[in-house]
């Protein structure tokens, strides 16, 4: 989105291109950022319209890049986009629909990680932009059976008229002059470090999960509780898929440290008599403030406990987490009642199929390779491509909002060329 | 470097020599005007008032213990607009300070001012001072006597303005001359200047060795009356409804604001139409709270005042003098000022240097209070 | 006739018809004197949504209109331009915030309906008062000036000259380079700096677009966004810059290793900077290195001197010193295999792409890591003793060298107060210039048209300096191609009569936008600087200063409707 | 190998400390045995003392510290090399030091005759390899002597006639994996006992090895090169019988059984499915997971030469603690595939359920009451 903005401002046309239905990617997900613990999506919602504003962007969501060729001013890009089965001109972002699917809070919201349900249809959060239905191929079940009784209860309820299961896949062919690759990350699949019985354990989650948990906005309503009850001991660890040669993830993460610390802080804060650890190896409060912002956290009596966690089993109803504290030598077996994985970055698992439309290389860490570790951080071996976020490696939100606007410069500059080119 | 000399008191009059010494600065053009406070024609009270001819100085009394009004006000109009000839101003601690301050906030200017402090012995109310005349009771050389031994205590049967009986400066500071008179014998009047103006003063030598010792005598008198009212007031002002009753009696007459030397808004917002609110506002209020005092308002009046000037009070108390209400306000400012002006690390009046905590802006203060 | 204002209660979807009973709302509006029309709908955002609004202008002949639905901060532009395309005043627009400040922070739907009642009342009230507002643009300089002539400023000048802009790059020193020049080689690559330097500079120097300025600097700044002018010390002769956008690229300093004096920085020759280590071994051809005509056996790095520490006054963590230690390290190791190499650490903040990698690699070849933060140097004959307590073997250790390299961090410049003030940017606690957000607006200032790049903003590493200073770049050439700036329409109005020009109020100012009027002694305002955050306006004790579209008597009625 | 150069043979310097590897060891949970701590004194004590660390005799090498590893270290081998500088310095447990003899002697550490190997084989017409059979059965030491752990060896015979598997055994010929010797720092030992056994297999046309022990399945698997022949876990053998429809369990084996994953079959092998299936495969059966199971399984203690070292804390066991977990799932029996596991563990029964509590049984015993 910044990177589209710059460019847009710059007085360019930019088609922006999202797979997922709405804007906004993984910071929408997010509770409050830290150092300034400014709420997320109150920051981010005016960016996102912004870009459906912007004169100047044209926003293609639910949609992928299928085809790139030509170079530098003259790419032709080709752009699938995936049928929602909802004319968005028609519909109005009412939710009416959402209400009646028959399988409404039946299948887990990728937005909310499992931690809510949404039907079929659905809307990925209040703030989405565009503002409009989609429906899930795979699930709906007129669309994979047939047959939804009589009519589709998402027709019968949609007023506007918008639902279109006739629609079909759209391809548009696109002239740009240089491209920018912001397809962001995923996160590391906890599932693959057993030894913590993440999936086993209802009360072991993610850090992702943790912010649905704690957002104001989320299906808690920014309750930290699971199955109603409030955690008094919760054991934050560290490292979870980062800096781990066992899982194939040698690099650091870069946010987990900061993301931890400030989860930290929220727990304390909305449950001051909560006995709060986190477990770590080197705690890596690198950027500006973030020092500061780690000793607030340990001065509001967060444990910081030298010792990457080796394994976590049940005794009785509690977990026990078994580590070392490096410091006292001491093995630990920590009690806790919700323990949270600060899971790391990892390449999208689709990264390599635009690699190949693009002719990108990757580095050894799966990331995107930029031309110069040094001094050509957003720029590609391929001209006229550019780099902007944790497609190229990961990247807290300044950094990525940086990087944006310098992958930004790069394009402007290249478009400005052409132009007197021609 | 300042120098410390004297003048030989003629006759035993102290008024006369001072009276004399004044009319030298005029005649030296060491001033071109004098701002001193001259005596009315009643002879009840004096008035500060602007001299050039030096033969009007005839009249001028510095030492009379009565200040009908704050003369930082008066500098304020001469030198906002920069006069071109040098003033000089004769001026009590108090004075001094509220100048000080006036400066800070772009209302006065010291260039081609000389600012000239007296000693100041005390203040009676302008109305017990006529009083006093009228009984014949010398008011002012009566105190001047006490002046060696730093023992000022007032006539049987009167006291000093409340705002006077717990003034820990009774000394003049940021002066370029200061005439002294505690703690000097009563033969001589101390002069304390440059040395080269000294020069040109002729001056004699001398000493006023218990001069500290008196100083010190008299302000902690002053200090442990301070605290006694100080503690009172807290007493009083525990919560709301005490702090209520403090300001109850206010009529918003604005005489405090008059008589403020600090308060330097050319219109009070509570003078402007704000605060004429219509009819029916005044009746919804009533329908809501079942009742409203009138005038409406004074909390916030006072509130408001006190919030923009507590900072650079400098406890003259010409406010408290003039309330018609008997409003503790001197108590109240210079109460409140205690602890507002520690907040800040601030003394009203004490240096050009200190900013005005009001018009500064620290990353990292009161972090406490606002916290996240 | 006095205004007709129409009322536009949203659901939100559910967002806010869940807690709120919007028709209830809707109801109450209609019935307020002067609302010609109120209406709820489901998404007033939407397309539909905003027909609605602009048909109802037309036909009701609407002259003020309210939105009752979410933050200003989200949709006040939208609806500014709905009611803007239906031909009234953009200003003519007041919002109610019945979602984040009522629905979603509220369950009891009775008392939520009664707050959002009264939050519409509040913006009724005040809409009726609204005036009209002029949004002026002002034509832009097309050129920019780069402050500092280091990696940073380097690359923000390159990038808005390709851009095909004037730039102006005023560096302090008579070469450009800035600390980079001093360094040998980078990690994780171990490449030579000098070529890519050298390089960097070449494009710099000749390029058409850029006038370079050496051993100059700016002593004077006034003016504003899109107009600029710069006062700039050239050697001699002192030039008058007009530019449209700023960048600041001023760099920082080496943390003062003196002020740690328990480890003898200046009293023993064995204990060095890191910066003095990267001259050593570039100047002894970094093929062997010696310490006075000896091969140094134990060589010890030292982490976090002068970052993390209070005791110093920098708290903060200076980003870079774990990683340049690991590549020193890995240097003595090169040169002299046979040494002892040791790095004492408190965390190893290995956190950028390819570092953990370079880390392990360090580690690999033999570097030794202790965790332990030293608590003082002296000297035992000839040999250096470094006091630390192990805190891996919970013992307290005194370790031989024969040289130390200190890690010492990133300080602001000694002269940042002095730029701070010169361009009025304000810093944070750390005493680095402050950005407008720490998160999404990185490199922008409070100051519109001055932007930040480098470790001017923060202590950073090459690669996210140079990214940092193309982003600079691009919000600085933004305006450039756009060739006129908008001018906020909201300011601060300054009533002659009342003010009495005490100047508390341009203290108060972060825009710089009053100053005192010399002869009238009155503050005047410059409505190009002011962004109508009304700062001066609550800091007048006169009440001279009215913001307008948010005037006492607005506010006022506001509140009287809420109380 | 001398304590200076267990940093450059193991790569210590690479460690960074993090702690996973003491926090997930078992022998933490009631020793002072730290080789998180031991690496460190490795790398920054030149002199380090390590004849006095009794402590190194603690670990059972069941290599979850290496599992855990997430710079690719090997800690338990560290160990091991920790103990062969032990065993070059002569300090070791006179039990230690018995084993290994036996083993030099006897090719068994049970200090059991070489010639009494297949003695429990009479009368089962189990047949030898050199009659030429394509699967060799590889029984181990522990299965060949100790009374209770034939019954395993011979419930596997049972098991592969009923499937008509064409099999034969070494008999006298078999001698140690040398596996366990290995692990006790003796090297050279284990490299013996490996040519010995590889020179013995030389000549038969085998197809396929499977043990009776995880030991002896890691130890040919990991450590063997060369071998031109297929190695298996009875567990991985018998699953594929029952794939193949060639082992009809016909019988009912009415009982709530839990599984003990072997540390050398599960976390160092990573066969866990097997040995589930063939459970899950017997009728009437019910299989009840323990809660640390799989990777998180907890080591019962046998391996690493710990059959003939009590270690520094016998009073605990972890066996005991096994046993427990197992009773409170409510099994009638605690199955598991390894003969350290059975002996330890059915010990622990006896002392913390008694006689007629809970039943440890091997796998295999279970398959045969359904046969």
């Amino acid at each position: 989105m910044q990177a589209s903005l710059d460019i847009a401002n710059a007085g360019f046309l930019v088609y922006l291109v999202e797979r997922e239905p709405s804007i906004g990617g993984h910071m929408a997900q997010l509770d409050e950022t830290f150092p300034t613990l400014d709420c997320s999506s109150c920051i981010l919602t005016p960016k996102m319209v912004d870009v459906a504003r912007h004169p100047n962007i044209q926003l293609f969501s639910y949609a992928e890049v299928v085809g790139v060729d030509g170079g530098v001013g003259h790419f032709e890009v080709g752009v699938r986009q995936k049928p929602r089965y909802v004319d968005v001109d028609r519909c109005t972002g009412c939710s009416l629909c959402v209400e009646a699917c028959r399988l409404k809070g039946r299948i887990s919201s990728e937005f909310d990680v499992g931690v809510s349900k949404r039907g079929a249809v659905y809307m990925p959060f209040p703030q989405a932009v565009p503002l409009k239905a989609t429906i899930d191929p795979e699930r709906c079940l007129f669309i994979t059976r047939g047959v939804c009784g009589k009519v589709p209860a998402c027709k019968e309820a949609c007023e506007a008229e918008a639902i279109d299961f006739e629609q079909k896949e759209k391809m548009t062919e696109l002239e740009v002059g240089a491209i920018i690759v912001a397809i962001g990350f995923d996160l590391f699949d906890a599932h693959l470090k057993p030894e913590f019985g993440y999936g086993l354990y209802p009360n072991v989650i993610t850090g992702l999960q943790f912010e649905r948990l704690s957002s104001a906005s989320g299906p808690t309503r920014g309750k930290i509780s699971l199955n109603g009850q409030e955690p008094k001991k919760v054991v934050f660890i560290q490292c979870v898929g980062s800096r781990d040669k066992s899982v194939g993830v040698e690099y650091c993460s870069r946010v987990c440290c900061m993301y931890t610390a400030k989860q930290a802080h929220i727990v304390k804060e909305k449950i001051p008599d909560a006995e709060v650890t986190v477990l770590y190896i080197d705690v890596r409060a690198f950027g500006k403030g973030f020092e500061e912002f780690y000793d607030r956290v340990r001065s509001e009596g967060v444990i910081y406990r030298r010792g990457a966690p080796s394994e976590i089993y049940k005794r009785g109803e509690r977990l026990i987490v078994r580590a070392e504290d490096t410091l006292l030598g001491e093995p630990l077996q920590l009690e806790a009642d919700l323990v949270v994985l600060a899971i790391g970055i990892v390449p999208r698992g689709d990264a390599q199929d635009l690699a190949t439309l693009l002719r990108l290389s990757a580095s050894p860490d799966g990331f995107f390779q930029q031309a110069h570790p040094k001094l050509r951080p957003v720029e590609t071996e391929r001209e006229g491509v550019y780099l902007a976020g944790c497609c190229q490696g990961p990247k807290d939100i300044p950094d990525a909002v940086a990087q944006a606007k310098a992958a930004a410069s790069s394009a402007i500059i290249a478009l400005r060329n052409c132009i007197e080119v021609s | 470097m300042k120098v410390q000399k004297f003048l030989e008191v003629k006759e035993g009059d102290t008024l006369a020599t001072l009276r004399s010494f004044l009319q030298r600065l005029l005649e030296k053009e060491i001033v071109e005007a004098l701002l001193v406070p001259l005596e009315a024609p009643s002879g009840d009270t004096v008035m500060p008032a602007l001299v050039k001819e030096p033969a009007h100085l005839e009249k001028a009394n510095p030492l009379a213990p009565v200040m009908p009004v704050n003369a930082a006000r008066l500098v304020s109009s001469l030198t906002i607009g920069k006069p071109r000839e040098k003033i000089g101003a004769l001026l009590r601690s108090c004075e001094i300070r509220a100048l000080i301050e006036l400066v800070k906030l772009q209302q006065a200017h010291l260039e081609n001012l000389m600012i000239i402090g007296i000693d100041c012995l005390g203040t009676y109310e302008v109305t017990d001072y006529a009083k006093l005349i009228s009984e014949d009771r010398s008011p002012t050389m009566e105190l001047v006597r006490g002046a060696k031994e730093g023992a000022l205590s007032p006539h049987e049967g009167y006291q000093f303005r409340s705002a006077c009986r717990i003034c820990e400066y009774p000394i003049p500071q940021n002066a370029a001359l200061t005439i002294g008179l505690l703690g000097v014998d009563g033969k001589m009047i101390l002069i304390e200047a440059q040395e080269e103006l000294a020069e040109r003063l002729e001056l004699i030598e001398g000493e006023a060795a218990s001069r500290e010792e008196a100083i010190k005598k008299l302000v902690e008198a002053r200090i442990e009356e301070r605290d006694r009212l100080f503690a009172q007031f807290r007493e009083r002002v525990v919560d709301i409804p005490g702090l209520l009753a403090q300001f109850s009696t206010c009529i918003r007459c604005h005489n405090c604001t008059v008589a403020c030397p600090i308060c330097y808004c050319k219109e009070c917002l509570f003078r402007t139409s704000t605060f004429e609110h219509e009819s029916g506002r005044y009746l919804r209020w009533a329908q809501r709270k079942g009742a409203i005092q009138m005038p409406t308002d004074t909390l916030l009046f006072q509130l408001t005042r006190l919030n923009h000037m507590v900072t650079s009070c400098v406890g003259c108390g010409m406010c408290e003098s003039a309330c018609p209400s008997d409003i503790p306000l001197t108590t109240i400012f210079r109460a409140v000022g205690q602890e507002v002006q520690a907040m800040f690390d601030y003394l009203p009046g004490r240096s050009l240097e200190d900013e005005l905590p009001l018009a500064t802006f620290k990353e990292d203060e009161l972090t406490e209070l606002g916290g996240r | 006739m006095g205004p007709r204002i129409g009322v536009y209660v949203c659901h939100c979807g559910v967002n806010i018809a869940a807690t709120v009973d919007v028709e209830e709302v809707t109801r109450f509006a209609q019935g307020l004197p002067s609302v010609a029309m109120a209406r709820d709908y489901t998404y007033m955002c939407s397309d539909p949504g905003q027909a609605l609004i602009k048909e109802d202008i037309k036909e009701f002949g609407l002259t003020k209109v309210v939105v009752a639905s979410c933050s200003p901060m989200m949709h006040e532009p939208t609806f500014r331009g709905t009611i803007q395309e239906a031909g009234l005043n953009p200003y003519c627009l007041e919002m109610a915030n019945i979602r984040e400040q009522c629905s979603w922070v509220h369950e009891e739907e009775e008392e939520a309906t009664r707050k959002a009642i009264q939050l519409v009342a509040a913006a009724v009230d005040k809409a009726f008062l609204l005036e009209p507002l002029e949004e002026r643009r002002v034509a832009v300089t097309s050129a920019a000036l780069v402050i500092g002539g280091g990696i940073a400023g380097m690359q923000a000048a390159l990038d808005i000259a390709n851009a095909g802009f004037q730039v102006y790059l005023v560096e302090k020193e008579p070469r450009l380079g800035g600390h980079l020049a001093q360094l040998d080689k980078t990690f994780p690559t171990l490449e030579p700096v000098a070529p890519l330097l050298a390089e960097e500079i070449r494009e710099v120097e000749g390029h058409p677009n850029i006038d370079l300025l050496t051993s100059a600097e700016v002593i004077g700044l006034e003016g504003y966004i899109g107009n600029f002018k710069v006062n700039v010390t050239d050697q001699a002769t002192i030039r008058d810059l007009k530019v449209g956008t700023i960048v600041v690229a001023t760099g920082y300093d080496i943390f003062d290793a003196r002020l740690k004096p328990e480890y003898g920085y200046g009293i023993y020759e064995k204990v060095i900077t890191g910066l003095q280590f990267e001259r050593l071994v570039s100047l002894s051809g970094s093929r062997k290195f010696w310490v006075n005509e000896k091969e140094p056996q134990d060589v010890l790095f030292i982490q976090c001197v002068g970052s993390r520490d209070k005791s110093v006054g920098h708290e903060y963590c200076s980003r870079i010193c774990c990683m340049y230690t690991a590549k020193q390290a890995l240097l003595v190791k090169e040169m002299l295999p046979q040494a002892r190499v040791t790095v004492l650490y408190m965390d190893v903040r290995a956190y950028g792409k390819g570092f953990e990698e370079f880390y392990d690699q360090v580690r690999g070849e033999g570097v030794l890591y202790r965790r332990g933060n030293p608590s003082e140097i002296y000297k035992n004959g000839k040999r250096l003793i470094v006091r630390v307590e192990d805190t891996l073997l919970g013992e307290p250790v005194q370790l031989e060298a024969d040289l130390v390299v200190l890690a010492t961090g990133i300080t602001p410049r000694r002269d940042s107060p002095k730029i701070a003030n010169l361009l009025k940017l304000p810093r944070s606690p750390d005493g680095f210039f402050m950005e407008a957000h720490p998160k999404l607006r990185p490199v922008d200032t409070v100051t519109e048209g001055i932007y930040l790049a480098g470790c001017c903003q923060g202590p950073k590493d090459i690669p996210d300096t140079v990214a940092q200073a193309k982003a600079a770049a691009a919000s600085a050439m933004i305006p450039l191609c756009q060739g006129q700036v908008k001018v906020e329409a909201v300011t601060s109005i300054i009533d002659e009569e009342l003010c009495s020009g005490c100047g508390i109020c341009a203290e108060m100012c972060v825009y710089d936008a009053l100053s005192l009027h010399e002869r009238k002694g009155v503050m005047t305002i410059n409505e190009v600087l002011c962004k109508g955050c009304g700062a001066c306006a609550a800091a007048c004790p006169s009440k001279a200063i009215k913001l307008s579209h948010f005037t006492p008597a607005q506010i006022l009625a506001q509140v009287d409707a809420l109380v | 190998m001398e304590v200076q150069d267990l940093a450059q043979a193991y790569r210590l310097f690479e460690c960074i400390q993090c702690g996973r590897c003491t926090g997930g060891c078992p022998m933490s949970l009631k020793t002072r045995f730290n080789i998180r701590r031991l690496i460190y004194e490795a790398l920054v004590d030149e002199d380090m003392d390590l004849q006095s660390k009794e402590v190194l005799w603690d670990c059972s090498t069941c290599g979850t510290c290496t599992l855990r590893c997430p710079k690719g270290l090997d800690p338990t081998d560290i160990v091991i090399g920790m103990r062969s500088i032990l065993v070059d310095g002569g300090r070791i447990p006179p039990t230690i030091r018995d084993a290994l003899k036996s083993l030099a002697i006897r090719g068994n550490p049970l200090t059991m005759a070489r010639e009494e190997r297949s003695d429990w084989a009479e009368g089962l017409g189990v047949r030898e390899i050199s009659e030429g059979a394509k699967v060799l059965y590889f029984v181990g030491c522990s299965p060949s002597y100790d009374p209770r752990v034939q019954k395993v060896a011979k419930a596997l015979v049972q098991t592969f006639k009923k499937a008509d598997v064409e099999f034969g055994i070494l008999g006298n010929e078999e001698v140690c994996c040398g596996s366990e010797a290995r692990r006790m720092g003796e090297t050279g030992l284990f490299e013996m006992l490996r040519e010995l056994n590889l020179e013995t297999l030389e000549p038969y046309p085998v197809e396929l090895m499977v043990t009776t022990s995880p030991h002896c399945y890691d130890a040919f698997q990991n450590e063997y090169q060369g071998l031109d022949f297929k190695v298996q876990h009875y567990t991985q053998f018998v699953a594929g019988l029952i794939d193949e429809g060639k082992l009809p369990l016909s019988k009912e084996v009415k009982r709530v059984v839990t599984y003990q994953d072997p540390c050398f079959l599960g976390k160092q092998n990573k066969i866990f499915e097997e040995p589930r299936k063939i459970l899950e495969s017997i009728p009437g059966l019910e299989l009840r997971e323990l809660d640390r199971s799989r990777e998180r399984s907890l080591c019962c203690e046998g391996g690493g030469g710990r059959m003939w070292a009590e270690g520094t804390n016998p009073e605990e066991r972890l066996a005991h603690t096994r046993v427990q977990e197992a009773m409170d799932l409510g099994a009638e029996v605690l199955a598991t595939a390894c003969p350290f596991c059975l002996l330890t563990l059915e010990d622990a029964a006896k002392t913390v359920a008694g006689e007629g509590g809970i039943q440890v049984m091997d796998i295999m015993e279970l398959v045969v009451e359904a046969l």
